[in-house]
C-alpha cells in the first residue's frame, strides 16, 4: 500500500506572516491531521491579494481588513474569518527626539514626531503595516513632509533604513524581536486599541476557479480557527514573548 | 560587520553537516538552472551563430533588440511569464505556476538573450577563413558551423558560463514562478533574499557562500573539460 | 582526348563596380595540370573559389562533368556538397585550425567518414610526402612560414580530390621543399590522374609543371602568356603613339588608348638577330643575354637585358643555330603591332 | 493575461505624461547604472586585457576565479556592501548607506566581473599578430593594448552592453543599499518591485517597459557610435 | 667602412627541448642589404623577431649601435621603445588591422605624432611606391594576396626606418611587381642608407639584392651559401659512408653521424669538366646544363642535372673559356671532403 501522495493546498500570505516563524507551528499538524501539505507562498501583502484573484492560491492568510473587504465584496473570496491580532508599536532611536516615551495614544505620538520634524520612515508599501500607519496618520490630520521616508520595502529592510536615519518607525512586534539585536531602536510607544493588527483567512471563491481547493482550503480555516489551533498561536512565543491573540473563537 | 564571519562560519557548518534541506534547496538551485542553460544554449547558441553568419534583412535591428533583452529585470519577466500561466492566463490550464518549470522558462527567456548576444559577438570575431577551410575540405554547412563555434569554443563557453551565473543568482523569476514554497520550490536565491527578509543576514550569507562555492565548482568542471577537448 | 571534368560560361564578378572577373568560357580536361598566371588582383583568386564553389559568380554557369551546377541557392545542397567533396583548394593565405597537425589533416577524412585506422595512415604518408614527417602533435601556431604552406598542402593531399586547387602553394616554401612540392604535383597527377589548377607568379613554375597556362589579366583570359607585362604610360609624340616603359624605353604602339596601361609583347612575337635589321617592325633593341633556361617541349627561354628585361621563347633549334649564349649580344625586333595594349 | 495590455497601455501613458516622478526614477537608474558600468570598464577592460595577454602564475585560478563571481547573487552583494557601509560597518562614518552611491558600488561590484570575463574572452580570441604588428610598428605596450581593443571592439562592446544590461536590471542591491527610498534613492528595478509586491502588476509592466525602451535608446545609440567608429 | 648598426652575441632560442636558433656571433653594418636564407624552419623568421625585439631570446646579447639593449625586461621600457622606433618589420605572414589601406599605413606615423598633412604625403608617395596608387579607402579584406603583402610592404615604408626587416616580402607578389619591390629596397638603402635585412628563398633574389648572403640551417649561421643542400640519408656500404640523396645517387662523405641529415655542396667547390677525370675526389657525376644565369661580380650560376639539380658557381671567363651552353654534357666532380653534413 503506498501512502497517497499528499493534495497539495497553497497559502498565499504576507512576508510578514510567514516571517514570525508562527506558520512553522501551525501548519505541521495540520497537514498530519488531513494528509495534505500546505504550499506557503510569502508576498507581499498586494501580491497576496492579486494571486487569489488570479486563482492561482487557494486560500489567503493576510492583515489588511479594508483590502480584504475590497476582495470578498468582489466575489473574488468567501468564507473570511478572523484569526488573530498582533500588535504594532512605534520604535525610534533611544534619544527620543520627539518626546514620545511613555505616550500611550499613538495619534498623539505621531502629532509629536510631525511637530519635531523628526526622521519617520514608512514601509510605503501598501501592505497592513502600511496601510496602518496611513490611517494613523490621517485620524491625526497630518500630512507627511519632508521629514518622512517611503521605504518601499519589507519590515525588516524598513527597520534597517529607519536605524540608518535613526528614525521613527512602525513595526510589527514579530518582526521587531527577530531585529532586536541588529539595530538599536527601542520601542517608544504601544499597547493602544489603534495598533491592533487583525489576520483574517479566506478561501479562494471555488466558483469563479472550479480547480482550487475549495474543500482543502475550508479545512485549513476550520484548523486554524479550532480550538487547537488557536491553542498554538495563543501559545507561540518568540524569546519569551507571546506575539499573537487569537479571536475566532470567543 | 560580525555577520560576515558568521556567514563564512555557518556556511562551512551547512556544508559538512549536509543539512538534508540546504541540500534540497541546492539540487533545485542545480536542476533549474542547469536546465534552462541547457534549453537556452541550445536556442541561443545556433540563433546567435546564424545572426552572426548571414545576412539578412532587418540584423541590425534584431542585434540591438537581443541586446535590449540584456537588460530585461528579472521581476518583469517573472511577470510577463507569470501572465501566461497564471490561472486566468491562455497558458493557465496547465498548471505551470509555482513548480520548478516555471522557473525554468523564466530562467530560460532571462539567459537566452545574453547566449544569443555573446555567441553572436564570439562568431563574428572568428577569421572568415576558417568557414573557408572547412567548405573546402569538404563540410557540410553545418560541420562547418561547428568547426566555426570549435574556433570560438572559448568565447561561446564563456557566454554560457555568464549565462549560467544570470540563471543561477537570479531571483526575481524564480520567486514569481516558482512562489519560494518550502520544499518544492525554494532555491538558493529565494532562499536568501527570505533569511535576508528575516534579518538573518548570516544566514542568508551562508547560503550565498554555498551558492559560489557550488558555481566554483561548475567552472572547475568546465575548465576541465574545455582544456581536455583543446 | 581527355573529357572536359570542368566548364565555366559567361562567369561575372563585380566587387561594387569593378568588375574582377569576366569569362566567357572555359574548360579544363580530367587529368590535365593547368597553371593560371596574371599580375596582383587579375582574379586567380577569385577564379578559383568560384571553380571550388567557395564563391558564387554573379552571372554564368559552372560545370562539372557537363553536369550543371546550380550554385545559386545554399551550399547545403547534397548535389553539390557531394561535387565540392570531389575536389578541395589550397588557401593562398591559408588557415590551420587551432589544433595540431593530425587535427588539421584529419578533418577532411573525418568528414567524409573515412575510418580512424585509415586516417592515420593516409595523415602519415601525406606529411611525408610534404617533408613533415613526425609533424603530426606539433601545434599550428608552432609552425614555420614554410612549415605551415607545406601541412595545408598535406591536408589537401590527404583527401585524393579529383580535382586540386593550389593558389600558390609553394609561396614561403623553400627551395628544397619547392622541388618536393612540384614532384608530388606531378606525381598525383601521373598517379591519381588528378586535375591539378594552380596558380603561381613563378612563370618557370608554371611551365615546369603545367601542360596548359593559362593567363588572366584585370579579369579576363587572354590567350598570351604574361611574360613581358608591362604597366607604364600612353603618350603622344610627333603624331606617333608610344608607350613609355621607363624613362629611357619607348616603344611603339598602335592604339587608340591613352593613360596609364598594361601592355604585353607575347615572347613568341619577338625576333631574335645578331644584326640590326632594317624592316617595317618598328621596335627594335639591343640587348645582352642574361639568363638561359631549358623548357618542355625543345624550347630555350632567354633573359634579355634590354633597359629592361625582356623575355623571348625559342626553339632549342635556333638557340644551337644561331650559336647563342650568355652575354651574346643580340637584337630584339618586333611590331608596333605586336604590341598588346589592355 | 489583462495587465500586460494594461501595462502596455500605462507604459504609453507614463512615458508621454512625462510624470515628474517616473521621470526622476529613470533619471537616477540611468545615472547609477551608467555610472557603475563606467567605473567596471575602467577597472574590468584593463584587468581582462591583462589576464588575456600576460602569462602569470595562479591565471587559471584567477579566470575561475571571476568565471564564478558571474554567479554572485545581488543580494549577497548588497549583504556584503551592506556589512561594510553600515552603520556599524568599518565604514559606517562615511554615511553612503542609502545613497546613490552605495547602489553605484554595488552594481559596480557585480558587473565588474562580467566585464573582466567577457574582456578576458574576447582578447584570448584576437590573432597574435595583431599585438606583434603594433609593436613593430612602433607602439608602445599601451598602443597595442589600444590596437588589440580595437580588432575586439565588438565582443568588447558586447561586455559592456552586457554590464550594462545586468546593472540597470538587477534589483537585490539596489534594493538593500539604496533602500528604495522615494525620491532619492528609488529606481526603476526596485519600483517595478514594490508595485509587484503592492499587487500592481500592469503597473510594474509599464515601468518594465520603460526600463527596455531606455536600453534600447542607449543600444542604438552604441550601435550608432560604433558603426561610425569602424 | 661603414659602421656596425645591429650585433648579436651568443643568441639562443629554444622551443621546448629544440634549439631553433643559436648564433655565436653576428654583426650588420649599417647600409648594407643582407638577405637571410636557408630551409623552412631554420630560424629565419625567429632571428628577425629576436633582432626586431619583437621577441626575446633566452640567452645571449643584442647590440644597438653598440650600446647593449636590455630587452629582458618589459618592453615599454622608454630606452628599448626608442630603438625599436627606429626599425620596423615586414612580417612573413602580414596582418593588416581591421580597417581601411590608409589607416594601417597611417598607424605608425599617428603613434609617431606625425602631423595629418605629412602623414597624408607619405602614404601617398608609399602606395604610389609600391604600386596601389589610389588604394587608400580600400578595406583590408578588399585586397588580393598581393596587394596586402604590398600595402604591408608600404606600411613599413612611410616610416623610414633605419633597420628595414623584410620577412619574404615579396612572396605572392607578382613578377612585375617583384621588380618593382626590389627597386624600392635598392633604392631607399641607395638614398636613405637604411639597413636592409630580409629573407627569401628565391636565391636569385637574394643575389640580386644583398651585399651578404647568410645561410641559416637549423638555427646556425654557416658559412656557405645554401645551395646544393638535400636531405637524405647516411648509410654504410663497404666499410664506407655514403649519402643516400634518391634511390640512384649516392655521395661518398666522410662523417661520424648516421641515420638522416642535411648534405651540403659549396657551389664553390664542385669543379666542372668536359671529360671524367682521375682524381683523388671521390665523387664524380656527369649531366647536362639546363640553366644559365649571369650573376654580380663576374661569376655566372650553372644549374645541371645529374639526377638532381646540383649548383655551381664559376667566373664568366671560365665559362667562356670552356665554351659551354645550355645542354653542355659535363661532369662535375668533388671530393668526399667538401660534402659537409648537418
Ligand atoms: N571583397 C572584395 N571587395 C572588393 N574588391 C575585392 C574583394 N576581394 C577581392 N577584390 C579585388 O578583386 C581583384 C581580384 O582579386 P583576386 O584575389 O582574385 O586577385 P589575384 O589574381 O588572386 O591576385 P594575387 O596575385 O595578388 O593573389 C583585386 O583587385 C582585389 O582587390
Ligand atoms: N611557438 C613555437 N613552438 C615550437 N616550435 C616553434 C614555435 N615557433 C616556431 N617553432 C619552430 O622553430 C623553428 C624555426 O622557425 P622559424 O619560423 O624561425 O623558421 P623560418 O626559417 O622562418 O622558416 P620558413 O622558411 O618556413 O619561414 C621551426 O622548426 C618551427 O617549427
Ligand atoms: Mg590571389
Ligand atoms: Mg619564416
Amino acid at each position: 500500500i503506498y501512502a497517497a501522495e499528499p493534495v497539495h493546498l497553497k497559502l498565499a500570505t504576507t512576508t510578514s506572516t510567514e516571517n514570525s516563524g508562527l506558520l512553522n507551528v501551525l501548519l505541521p499538524p495540520f497537514e498530519e491531521l488531513f494528509n495534505l501539505k500546505v504550499d506557503v507562498i510569502a508576498v507581499g501583502t498586494g501580491a497576496a491579494i492579486k494571486l487569489g484573484e488570479n486563482g492561482d492560491a487557494d486560500v489567503l492568510l493576510t492583515h489588511d481588513p479594508e483590502a480584504e473587504d475590497k476582495f470578498i465584496q468582489e466575489g473574488h473570496g468567501v468564507n473570511r474569518r478572523d484569526v488573530m491580532y498582533n500588535d504594532f508599536i512605534v520604535l525610534g532611536p533611544s534619544s527620543d527626539p520627539a518626546k514620545i516615551k511613555g505616550i500611550k495614544d499613538v495619534v498623539a505620538a505621531f502629532t509629536n514626531i510631525a511637530k519635531e520634524q523628526a526622521f519617520f520612515v514608512s514601509r510605503g508599501d501598501a501592505s497592513g503595516t502600511d496601510v496602518k500607519e496611513k490611517k494613523i496618520w490621517q485620524i491625526a490630520g497630518i500630512k507627511p513632509e519632508k521629514w518622512y521616508l517611503e521605504a518601499g520595502q519589507g519590515m525588516g529592510a524598513t527597520l534597517q533604513i529607519a536605524e540608518e536615519k535613526q528614525a521613527y518607525v512602525l513595526c510589527d512586534r514579530a518582526t521587531f524581536l527577530a531585529y532586536k539585536d541588529k539595530i538599536g531602536l527601542e520601542i517608544l510607544c504601544e499597547g493602544d486599541p489603534l495598533l491592533f493588527n487583525p489576520y483574517s483567512i479566506m478561501a479562494v471563491n471555488p466558483a469563479r476557479y472550479p480547480e482550487t481547493k475549495y474543500i482543502e482550503a475550508m479545512e485549513l480555516i476550520a484548523w486554524v480557527t479550532s480550538v487547537p489551533g488557536q491553542k498554538i498561536i495563543r501559545e507561540y512565543q518568540i524569546e519569551g514573548e507571546t506575539l499573537f491573540t487569537p479571536v475566532a473563537i470567543p | 560587520m560580525d555577520f560576515i564571519s558568521e556567514g563564512v562560519q555557518k556556511a562551512f557548518q551547512l556544508f559538512f553537516s549536509f543539512d538534508k534541506e540546504v541540500f534540497e534547496i541546492v539540487l533545485l538551485s542545480l536542476r533549474v538552472s542547469l536546465s534552462a542553460i541547457l534549453l537556452a544554449s541550445l536556442l541561443g547558441v545556433p540563433l546567435g551563430f546564424l545572426m552572426a553568419i548571414r545576412d539578412y534583412w532587418g540584423k541590425k535591428f534584431t542585434i540591438t533588440l537581443v541586446n535590449t533583452l540584456l537588460a530585461l529585470p528579472t521581476v518583469v519577466v517573472g511577470l510577463i511569464i507569470y501572465s501566461l500561466i497564471s490561472r486566468r492566463g491562455p497558458l493557465g490550464t496547465f498548471g505551470l505556476l509555482h513548480t520548478p518549470s516555471a522557473m525554468i522558462i523564466g530562467q530560460f527567456v532571462l539567459v537566452t538573450p545574453i547566449i544569443i548576444a555573446l555567441t553572436h559577438s564570439a562568431v563574428q570575431g572568428i577569421d572568415r577563413r576558417v568557414r573557408n577551410t572547412a567548405l573546402t575540405l569538404g563540410a557540410t554547412e553545418a560541420q562547418s558551423a561547428w568547426a566555426i563555434l570549435k574556433e570560438a569554443r572559448y568565447a561561446v563557453l564563456a557566454a554560457i558560463i555568464t549565462g549560467f551565473g544570470r540563471a543561477i543568482a537570479e531571483v526575481g523569476a524564480a520567486m514569481m514562478l516558482g512562489g519560494n514554497i518550502k520544499g518544492s520550490t525554494r532555491v538558493m536565491t529565494t532562499a536568501i533574499s527570505l533569511e535576508t527578509s528575516k534579518g538573518e543576514f548570516g544566514f542568508a550569507l551562508a547560503l550565498g557562500f554555498i551558492l559560489l562555492l557550488l558555481a566554483l565548482g561548475i567552472n572547475i568542471l568546465l575548465h576541465y573539460f574545455q582544456s581536455r577537448s583543446v | 582526348m581527355s573529357e572536359v571534368i570542368l566548364e565555366v560560361k559567361n562567369i561575372k564578378k563585380t566587387y561594387d563596380t569593378k568588375t574582377v572577373l569576366d569569362i566567357d568560357y572555359f574548360s579544363f580536361s580530367e587529368g590535365k595540370v593547368y597553371a593560371l598566371v596574371g599580375p596582383n588582383g587579375s582574379g586567380k583568386t577569385t577564379f578559383l573559389n568560384i571553380l571550388n564553389l567557395l564563391d558564387k559568380p554573379d552571372e554564368g554557369q559552372i560545370f562539372f562533368w557537363g553536369q550543371e551546377i546550380n550554385n545559386k541557392e545554399s551550399n547545403s545542397n547534397s548535389d553539390i556538397l557531394k561535387i565540392r567533396r570531389r575536389m578541395t583548394l589550397v588557401n593562398q593565405d591559408p588557415f590551420l585550425f587551432h589544433s595540431t597537425v593530425y587535427d588539421n589533416l584529419a578533418y577532411g577524412l573525418k568528414i567524409r567518414g573515412i575510418p580512424p585506422q585509415v586516417q592515420q595512415e593516409r595523415i602519415r604518408g601525406a606529411l611525408n610526402k610534404v617533408g613533415l614527417p613526425g609533424f603530426e602533435n606539433r601545434k599550428a601556431y608552432q609552425l614555420s612560414g614554410g612549415e605551415a604552406q607545406r601541412v595545408v598542402i598535406a591536408r589537401a593531399l590527404v583527401l585524393e580530390p579529383e580535382i586540386l586547387f593550389l593558389d600558390e602553394p609553394t609561396a614561403n616554401v623553400d627551395q628544397r621543399h619547392l622541388e618536393i612540392v612540384e614532384k608530388i604535383i606531378q606525381k598525383i597527377n601521373e598517379e591519381l590522374k588528378t586535375t591539378v589548377i594552380l596558380t603561381t607568379h613563378d612563370l618557370s613554375q608554371a611551365y615546369r609543371l603545367a601542360e596548359e597556362v593559362i593567363s588572366l589579366l584585370e579579369g579576363k583570359i587572354i590567350r598570351e602568356v604574361p611574360e613581358n607585362i608591362f604597366r607604364g604610360e600612353l603618350i603622344e609624340e610627333n603624331g606617333r603613339k608610344w608607350f613609355k616603359v621607363t624613362e629611357d624605353l619607348k616603344l611603339a604602339v598602335v592604339t587608340e588608348k591613352v593613360g596609364l596601361a598594361y601592355l604585353y609583347i607575347d615572347p613568341r612575337d619577338i625576333i631574335l638577330s645578331y644584326q640590326h635589321f632594317q624592316s617595317s617592325a618598328r621596335n627594335s633593341f639591343s640587348g645582352r643575354i642574361v639568363k638561359i633556361a631549358e623548357q618542355q617541349n625543345h624550347l630555350v627561354r632567354l633573359e634579355v637585358e634590354v633597359g629592361v628585361r625582356l623575355i623571348t621563347i625559342i626553339t632549342k633549334e635556333s638557340f644551337q643555330k644561331m650559336g647563342l649564349n650568355l652575354g651574346s649580344k643580340v637584337y630584339l625586333t618586333f611590331k608596333a603591332s605586336a604590341v598588346k595594349i589592355y
